[in-house]
């Protein structure tokens, strides 16, 4: 990914996407459980985000917060949630549907069970036509066909008229794409959206959402657990762990010199090119349970260079330009 | 003064609760002449009662009833519900009044002679079938040389196995030579199953159950199993102007709150099995008439007496004197009934005994004592077991179960299904109590007595036997001259008190309701229907 | 997970509803069964006076001081019938459903586990019983066996079997799918011991909640078989028969239909809500909803 | 899509036949006999062997099964023990009530169970979720026949609105006949119909909380446009097994509803075939109820086939 994309980041406009300070918590029986902490996140537009974290980071939680679609036991205390400058929190509920599929939309990781069994893939990839622009099913048919033309499906007009259980895995997973971008939105939310299909079709979908961000200027905010991805995908990332952001920056920033050990340790233990000869090394312990949090930084207990300071938690701290990350080694490094 | 306690007295006979004899003496306490009131009796007992206006043709008359007919050929209608059909499709030589008094029919006059071995009747003229055949002297031989047959089945076999020969003397005369004399004989003429059919046609292969054709006022025109059997009115019936309504329709309703529900809300216009629970809620209907009559529909409890201790004539006394009447009048019949404290023939019938061999509330003291002197001095342990769809049955069942038990009977209560308590209890006498009830048909003191009192019969299940009885029914039923057999009752009720083969309990009332606009009808003793064809509805 | 449709307020919730919800099912379902049974239990003792005594002269009495759910036509205190009644409609419906679960269990055991051509012939017996109305059945079933409290529970039990033996071949599937039982295999088990040691212990919950559902029917199934004179043979008192005299005198004497009613009531909504809040607490896809 | 149809007929006549064996079989070996039903208390031992010999009860089982089977086939059912009637033209009268009855008391059910299940799914674990599960368990402990005579006490008797019971074919008086329906299929459905909202409410929570509904409302899409468009087809689909098993339950019900109602159906038939023994009348009532709730399932299972497209489509590739 070019530097120059970084040009898109000016200050001048907001971004697509602003999570400030976002805070997420859930009533159980054992109490309230904090499952994002002060999230800050920026999409840009035509950028490419990669929100990264093991599973129960909380980063699905943040993606559902932006849909505005949070189970109901959910609770956003903190924080909010900005739409090319606007705030969706507080929004009745009736607005915040017609900014779903028109300026948000989503693709899901498992696109198998993601389609309506019992529904033509054309009507389903077509109904956000109905649902925004009121249009009637026949155009609506029709922009599907134009829509799965877009994300490569051989025969649309043909495959329009088939059912889910009629698609291979990779072929649904373009009809959700096709579904997503029906009305342009300019914002997509994938959460994981490859992490479900087999090598030659993830390479296929990464290529396919590119495009799209270059074709349609939309901008995206990828969520995943792999680096990799990450590394050939996004232009800006965000490594989220317990429910905190712990590093964020550009993509060759992190790369080069990753701040947190705990990024360190993720790139350590994914098989990228360069670090190939090294054995991989998997992460001891796991992640700390949202009811009870460790006091000061959250990768105490499985990091290794902990020392007596890291009980009280540092701030994002400047590693370089475009790049901090929350951990005091950062500054003895310097 | 007179005149409303006459009014009130009358009405007593009407419901039943008071006897021809008592409203005789009561009516001479009142100062009106014998002979003016036989004549009073007699014209009630034919006219209308109230002043119910001029007859009116037309309109459809539903009734409901909660059994099934079994068949409407006379010679294989076995239960009451079949009678109740073939009484309105055909006719008999004699017919029975509402007081039970056989008047001619299709006779027009009958001679006895021979000292009652010989019946001559001679037939009315112009009386068509319903195909329009003449009934001929031919029709009267067939019928009864048909119930006569070996295996013709007739379950009434009893009535028609005393008659020798029928011979018809012209085409109106036929007669009939009896080997010996019966004295119900005449009634036995009025019996439904004594029911005249066209020869012409039976012996062509018309199947009379499924299409009955007899001369009565209705024509049979449907039968829907379960549900309906439908009549229409039979123009040229030999009454003139006879029946009124233009058609009659049986309505077969099996559970009994919806029967009386049916007839509460106008899907029908009378029944006359309207159940005890239910009387007085029709009695309050504004539209509906509720008429009660004792009939002959006596219910008794059979001991075992072929069993130990049943076998005991003491303890079958004691079983009887422990019985609470008054209690099962008003628990199982709702007051709607008549304790039978003494002998089986009702009050109203001339074989009547008044005489009382227990109180009606019991004598429980008596009883115990009874029980103690035959040689249990704690009592016993016995069984009781009820067939279980007899709604009366199954009411008295508990009463009867405590009132023992303060004897020192301890009865312990059992029920059985219909079909398996005929097949398991009742036809081979397995049982050490059992209840049963029954609706005489004739009216005739012998019907009422010779099927449970004598040795053998198909009724006798306690295996009661007993010469000396079974002599005194036979000499009471083939005696010509009613004093005679009056007083043989009158010996029999008194020995049936001493050995008390089974012990009657109650006679539940006839409950009639209709509605107002049924005008003239008189209900009949025997709980029959033959008086239909005399009553109108109003407009 | 499951997802909360609209998002009305955004006020914060006390403890999680949905725990409290649950916990509230089972309450008031164990009352409502610990109610009947024990009055099953101790009908003796608690009820005031004894359910045959007859004493026609206060007969079809309204409730009051001395009668508390007034008399029956016989003039039989209808408290202490409706609490004896409780004793036989408790039998019945305890041993209808364990018929029903015992044998329903072991052919719908049988048929999945064995699964081929025993599954095939078990499953299309049971298709044939479950195509049947129930009441036809128990009624076939009363005219063999003949009328008794005995008989009306072995057919309600009857009846059952297809209902429950289907769940079991459904939750027996499902253990076998999953992978140790192929380990237990290996490991040289013996059949009867993998079905004792490993499907018994998870198929229990399924059909021990579905019995409490089934308990329910069974009261109410008691109840019709009664209407047609086939259930507990009067003087015995059950709630079937006592709604079924009650019907008789539903204008003149309401009380004698509504009291065997609302006690019928009890009992069955008493089991069904014992037997939601089990599922709930026992089905874990339930659980992860909360 | 006929290959799913033929599956099922095929499936159909051995189970009517497997019926009608166990069913003969059972008939017979009921103990009180027939003929003493039939012919009253006082029959005479003669009577009763010449009935027995009449209707053919000595041969053995086997026999009188494959007899009374053959004339079946060509609709001879026999004649009536006790009214010496053919059984045939009875029964064909009374089926068109009992199927009137039924399909009647099965559309009020569903008409309750679908709409207020989905409701009560909807707001899963909330307050309205439970005032219904209440409500349904509450209508499901009410016998059928209680609610019966509650309705003719009221709407027949007291306010006078609708007649008591009887029947009137539909052809002959529309109005009547829907007017003698209404208390009976009331009854019947609506005791039935809480049992089918039990099941609504649990199959659509289930479809609720799947992913493609998720998708909708990523969609934004309304929450009427989520139940009717997306969930309720799939709920349908396994709702509908269960509700074809519930209407053989329903016509359990019908015996005591037609006896309440005066109806003449097939159901009475059934009961009286048993308590007089009545076997022609037993055999052909309770096979003609069998095949009928048979045939249901079928049509039931064939409509949820048609409403989902993987058993109707094949799967085309990979």
């Amino acid at each position: 990914m070019s530097a120059e994309a970084r040009g898109h980041r000016r200050q001048d406009r907001p971004p697509v996407l602003g999570i400030a300070g976002l805070t997420i918590e859930f009533a159980t029986r054992r109490g309230a459980a904090r499952v994002v902490d002060d999230v800050t996140l920026d999409v840009w537009p035509q950028e490419i985000v990669g929100l990264i974290g093991e599973s129960g980071s909380g980063k699905t939680m943040t993606a559902l917060a932006v849909l505005g679609l949070l189970p109901r036991t959910a609770r956003i205390t903190t924080g909010d949630i900005r739409l090319s400058g606007a705030s969706l929190l507080g929004l009745p509920e009736a607005q915040l549907r017609t900014i779903r599929g028109r300026q948000i939309a989503m693709i899901p990781q498992n696109p198998m069970s993601a389609l309506n069994p019992v529904l033509r893939v054309g009507a389903q990839v077509g109904e956000p036509y109905v649902l925004h622009r009121g249009a009637d099913w026949k155009t609506a048919l029709t922009q599907a066909v134009r829509r799965l033309a877009d994300v490569h499906l051989p025969l649309p007009d043909e495959r329009a008229s088939e059912y889910p259980h009629q698609f291979s895995g990779g072929m649904q997973q373009r009809a959700m794409t096709a579904m997503a971008i029906a009305l342009d939105p300019p914002l997509l939310v994938a959460d994981e959206p490859t992490t479900a299909l087999d090598v030659t079709i993830q390479a296929q979908i990464l290529r396919l959402l590119r495009e799209i961000r270059d074709e349609h200027h939309t901008s995206m905010l990828f969520i995943t657990h792999d680096l990799a991805v990450v590394a050939e995908m996004c232009d800006w990332v965000y490594v989220m762990y317990a429910g905190r952001i712990l590093e964020q920056g550009s993509v060759e920033r992190i790369f080069a010199r990753p701040g947190h050990p705990y990024t360190q340790a993720l790139l350590r233990a994914t098989p990228t090119g360069e670090a190939a000869q090294a054995e991989l090394i998997s992460i001891p312990g796991s992640i700390p349970s949202p009811v009870d949090l460790p006091r000061g930084c959250r990768f105490v207990d499985r990091c290794p260079y902990r020392f007596k300071h890291c009980d009280e938690e540092p701030p994002l701290l400047t590693v370089e330009a475009d790049h901090t990350a929350r951990c005091w080694l950062v500054e003895t490094h310097g | 003064m007179r005149n409303d306690e006459l009014a009130s007295l009358v009405d007593s006979l009407r419901s039943g609760t008071l006897s021809r004899r008592e409203f005789l003496r009561r009516a001479a306490a009142l100062g009106i002449s014998l002979v003016a009131a036989q004549s009073l009796l007699s014209t009630f007992a034919t006219r209308a009662w109230a002043a119910a206006g001029v007859p009116r043709r037309g309109g459809v008359l539903k009734a409901a009833f909660s059994a099934d007919p079994a068949g409407f050929d006379p010679v294989r209608g076995p239960s009451g519900m079949s009678h109740v059909v073939i009484e309105q499709v055909y006719s008999t030589l004699m017919a029975l009044d509402p007081d039970a008094k056989p008047y001619p029919e299709l006779a027009e006059s009958y001679q006895v002679s021979d000292g009652g071995l010989t019946y001559t009747f001679r037939l009315r003229r112009g009386v068509k079938f319903h195909n329009g055949d003449d009934l001929t002297a031919a029709d009267v031989k067939f019928t009864f040389d048909r119930l006569r047959a070996p295996n013709s089945g007739y379950s009434y076999g009893a009535q028609v196995e005393t008659i020798k020969s029928v011979d018809v003397v012209d085409p109106h005369t036929v007669q009939f030579r009896l080997t010996k004399v019966t004295g119900p004989f005449l009634i036995y003429m009025a019996f439904p199953g004594s029911s005249i059919v066209p020869k012409k046609l039976v012996e062509s292969g018309l199947d009379l159950n499924a299409k009955p054709v007899g001369t009565g006022p209705f024509r049979f025109v449907s039968y829907e199993p379960r549900t309906a059997i439908k009549f229409e009115r039979n123009p040229n019936y030999f009454e003139a102007g006879k029946p009124y309504v233009d058609a009659m329709e049986y309505r077969i309703i099996s559970d009994i709150t919806a029967l009386t529900n049916a007839l509460l809300s106008g899907v029908v216009n009378f029944s006359n099995e309207i159940p005890p629970k239910d009387f007085a809620k029709v009695k309050a209907n504004p539209d509906l008439a509720a008429l009660t009559l004792e009939g002959s529909r006596y219910n008794w409890l059979l001991p075992n007496n072929s069993k130990e201790p049943f076998n005991n004539p003491k303890i079958r006394q004691a079983v009887s004197l422990a019985l609470d009447r008054k209690a099962l009048v008003e628990g199982a019949f709702f007051g709607l009934a008549t304790p039978i404290v003494g002998g089986v023939i009702p009050k109203w019938n001339w074989g009547f005994l008044d005489k009382q061999f227990v109180p009606p509330r019991g004598d429980p003291e008596k009883a115990s004592a009874l029980v103690v002197e035959a040689g249990y001095p704690n009592g016993f342990e016995t069984t009781m077991t009820l067939p279980s769809s007899f709604p009366n049955i199954m009411a008295m069942g508990p009463i009867v179960q405590a009132n023992l038990a303060k004897a020192g009977i301890r009865a312990k209560l059992g029920t059985m299904e219909i079909p398996r308590y005929w097949d398991e209890v009742w036809s081979t006498s397995k049982f050490d109590i059992t209840m049963m009830y029954w609706l005489s048909p004739l009216a005739d003191p012998d019907d009422f007595v010779t099927n449970n009192y004598h040795c053998g019969m198909a009724i006798n299940v306690q295996k009661y036997c007993s010469t000396a009885m079974d002599g005194l029914l036979e000499q009471a039923k083939t005696s010509s001259a009613l004093d005679a057999r009056k007083g043989l009752y009158t010996k029999m009720q008194e020995l049936s008190m001493q050995d008390m083969p089974i012990v009657p309990l109650v006679n539940g009332w006839l409950l009639i309701g209709h509605t107002k606009k049924l005008k003239n009808y008189r209900p009949m003793r025997t709980g029959f229907l033959k008086t239909l064809k005399d009553a109108w509805i109003e407009s | 997970m499951s997802v909360q449709l609209a998002q009305r307020e955004r006020h914060w919730v006390g403890r999680s509803a949905v725990h409290w919800r649950r916990f509230r099912l089972l309450l008031i379902g164990g009352c409502l069964v610990g109610l009947v049974v024990l009055s099953a239990i101790f009908a003796d003792v608690i009820s005031p006076y004894s359910p045959y005594d007859i004493d026609v002269a206060i007969k079809l009495q309204p409730p009051n001081r001395a009668h508390w759910l007034g008399t029956d036509e016989f003039g039989r205190d209808v408290l202490s019938r409706v609490i004896h009644a409780a004793r036989i409609s408790v039998k019945v419906a305890a041993v209808a459903v364990s018929v029903g679960l015992i044998g329903g269990g072991v052919i719908g055991i049988a048929a999945g586990y064995f699964g081929g051509p025993v599954d095939m012939v078990l499953m299309r017996f049971m298709e044939l019983l479950f195509s049947f109305p129930a009441i036809l059945l128990a009624i076939v079933l009363m005219a063999v066996l003949g009328t008794s409290i005995l008989n009306a529970m072995t057919a309600i039990g009857i009846i059952f079997i297809p209902g429950f033996s289907r769940l079991a071949r459904a939750a027996t599937q499902d253990v076998l799918r999953q992978q140790y039982i192929e380990a237990a295999h290996t490991i040289g088990m013996s059949d009867v011991r993998i079905l004792t040691r490993e499907i018994l212990p998870n198929i229990i919950t399924p059909l021990f909640v579905e019995a409490m559902a089934a308990f329910a029917y069974a009261v109410l199934l008691e109840s019709s078989l009664s209407f047609l004179g086939l259930g507990a043979q009067p003087p015995e008192p059950s709630w079937g028969n006592m709604l079924n005299t009650g019907r008789g005198f539903m204008d003149q004497a309401p009380w004698l239909g509504v009291v065997p009613g609302m006690a019928m009531l009890i009992g069955v909504l008493g089991f069904n809500l014992l037997g939601d809040g089990l599922r709930d607490v026992f089905d874990p896809r339930l659980r992860e909803a909360a | 899509m006929w290959r799913l149809i033929a599956t099922r007929l095929a499936a159909f006549v051995p189970t009517v036949l497997a019926t009608s064996l166990v069913l003969f079989v059972t008939v017979n070996v009921v103990p009180g006999s027939a003929a003493k039903a039939a012919l009253g208390i006082d029959a005479t031992a003669q009577a009763i062997a010449r009935f027995e010999h009449e209707q053919g009860l000595d041969r053995p089982l086997h026999v009188q099964y494959l007899d009374w089977l053959g004339k079946a086939v060509r609709g001879d059912f026999g004649t009536s023990f006790q009214n010496h009637l053919p059984v045939g033209p009875e029964l064909v009268s009374r089926l068109p009530v009992t199927l009137e009855l039924a399909i009647l008391a099965f559309l009020i059910a569903n008409a309750i169970a679908v709409p207020l299940g989905a409701l009560a799914a909807y707001h899963h674990q909330q307050r309205l979720d439970s005032v219904i599960s209440v409500f349904a368990t509450v209508l499901g402990a009410v016998p059928s026949f209680w609610l019966a005579t509650v309705l003719i006490l009221i709407l027949a008797l007291t306010v006078k609105v609708l007649p008591a019971g009887g029947y009137v074919p539909f052809a002959e008086n529309p109005a009547k006949n829907v007017s003698l329906f209404i208390m009976p299929a009331l009854s019947l459905g609506l005791v039935s119909s809480a049992l089918l909202l039990r099941v609504m409410r649990a199959k659509m929570i289930e479809v609720l909380s799947s992913d493609y509904i998720h998708t909708a409302l990523a969609k934004g899409a309304a929450p009427n446009v989520v139940i009717w468009r997306h969930a309720l087809q799939n709920a349908l689909i396994t709702f509908l097994t269960v509700g074809a098993v519930e209407f053989g339950w329903l016509f359990g019900g019908v015996v005591i509803i037609e006896d309440i109602f005066l109806l003449p159906g097939v159901g009475q038939l059934v009961l009286v075939g048993i308590i007089n023994r009545d076997y022609p009348v037993l055999l052909a009532s309770a096979l003609t109820v069998t095949v009928v709730v048979l045939a249901a399932n079928m049509v039931v299972d064939l409509v949820a086939a048609v409403l989902d497209p993987r058993q109707v489509h094949a799967r085309s590739r990979a």
